[in-house]
């Protein structure tokens, strides 16, 4: 298990997601069917990068700085990552605007929930929590 | 991300090296401000690493304002982690997009193909 | 303040010493002063490196898991980055040895001392801290 | 860290890519085993982006095996991260360092210099 808890600042928001390519790839290392690591790795990456806007841009100005927790878990053949806020709730189910009417944002979500197998969201003592999980072997969308 | 700027064909070609994510995307904005609306745009991917939706929104804008005074933008050299969010997205129905910037900066002067 | 907590593994050093490198490059761009931005970065990439090797080398196997914690705490204009782990006390002015006998070991404090502005070390709640500070500006050792 | 083996004037190169440190020292222990401590090497450093105390160690151990059977390891193309770590711990005394493998490579069979 692997924690990391950032101040909810955009200017780590490239920390976030390079911490999470390499915790993948050092995930994907241990399994010789990963045939397709770096797409494993990409998922984490752009995944973590979109939930970590996301609670930046969301955070509700308070007295305490706003912290963002960011949780590795490896379990045998899955690694799941999990990002918490202290932000109002949200829909994770959001639906994602029409592409052709140039949306300049309302995609974060939906490349989570097609980059990664599954995703669950929970609300517990005031704070979000998505948690997204991914095999490295899975290819349905993960494949580059 | 470092933004390096060329002439191709005497279209601007604007390279982007790096990471374009929601800390870097303000740095696009210049190019939807409305003093260079009206002038084609090349933008070079080939040294882009990583892509995110925010990076893609800003994209979004500058092809959108483009469009609206009759001009566009063209994207040249996406690699496969790049060109993975434009797939999902289903963003590249709004742009044209060359396998090389040559080819990109030729064309850069046409409105948008239609599908 | 960033905070990061990972088990006592080898595989995870790379990790540790790229978040440091990362932390670092970030903290600097705040100065317009620091002309050894590089140098900087290197010292926190280096001085975790070395510390998490520690960490992990001299860790005695215990029933639950041992684990690291690094942490990243920025004071106006110096970075401070420290280090901890449940492993024995050591002493922190361990000498480094003769380079001419051909030592394979025993230069990673000297490198954390030379890199760094300051390295402090205490012993609280079973566990090792090694503190270490610098300040972006500072090209005693630092410059490249 | 990836190891790319090399010939350059009928001496072995080994070129190294990436991280030498304390996960990754332990690929180059081929290089200081029996049965190559008599045959000479040179270190290709050019894409070693970052070493540490261990990398250094498993450099130092090549080059003691190597001298103790009357053979040499030359070093070649250190960046300025990686030079400062054999500053700081003036394992530059150790080693024949060259700024280019052809160099290295050329004098890959004689002695260390002395000082
Ligand atoms: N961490 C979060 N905290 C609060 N609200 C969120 C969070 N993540 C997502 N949301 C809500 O869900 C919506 C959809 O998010 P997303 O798909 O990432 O698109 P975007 O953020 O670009 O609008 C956001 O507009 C926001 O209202
Ligand atoms: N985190 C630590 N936990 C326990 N002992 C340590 C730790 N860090 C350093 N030491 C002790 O200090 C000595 C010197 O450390 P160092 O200078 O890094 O050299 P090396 O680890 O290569 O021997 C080690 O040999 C060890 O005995």
């Amino acid at each position: 298990m692997i924690t990391m808890t950032l101040p909810a600042e955009i200017r780590y928001v490239r920390l976030a997601s390079l911490t999470a390519a390499k915790v993948a790839e050092i995930f994907s290392a241990s399994f010789t069917a990963a045939d397709n690591a770096d797409g494993f790795c990409h998922a984490f990456e752009l995944s973590v990068s979109e939930a970590f806007t996301n609670a930046v841009r969301y955070a509700v100005s308070s007295d305490q700085e706003n912290m963002v927790t960011i949780n590795f878990k490896g379990d045998r053949n899955r690694l799941t990552v999990s990002v918490s806020d202290s932000n109002p709730p949200f829909d994770p189910e959001f639906p994602s605007p029409d592409i052709n009417s140039y949306p300049e944002s309302g995609f974060g979500l939906l490349l989570i929930r097609r980059l990664m197998d599954t995703v669950t969201y929970t609300r517990e003592d005031g704070r979000n929590l998505i948690s997204m999980t991914k095999q490295p072997d899975n290819q349905r969308f993960g494949n580059l | 991300m470092i933004i390096i700027e060329k002439i191709c064909h005497n279209i601007t070609v604007v390279a982007l090296q790096g990471t374009l994510d929601s800390c870097s995307s303000s740095q696009l904005h210049y190019y939807s401000s409305p003093s260079v609306t009206e002038v084609p745009l090349v933008i070079d991917l080939s040294n882009l690493d990583f892509l995110d939706s925010s990076g893609l929104g800003a994209l979004v804008e500058i092809a959108r304002k483009k469009r609206e005074k009759g001009s566009d933008v063209k994207l040249a050299c996406m690699n496969d982690k790049v060109r993975k969010v434009f797939e999902i997205t289903q963003a590249y129905r709004l742009f044209d997009i060359y396998d090389d910037v040559e080819a990109a900066a030729v064309n850069a002067g046409n409105k948008k193909n239609s599908l």
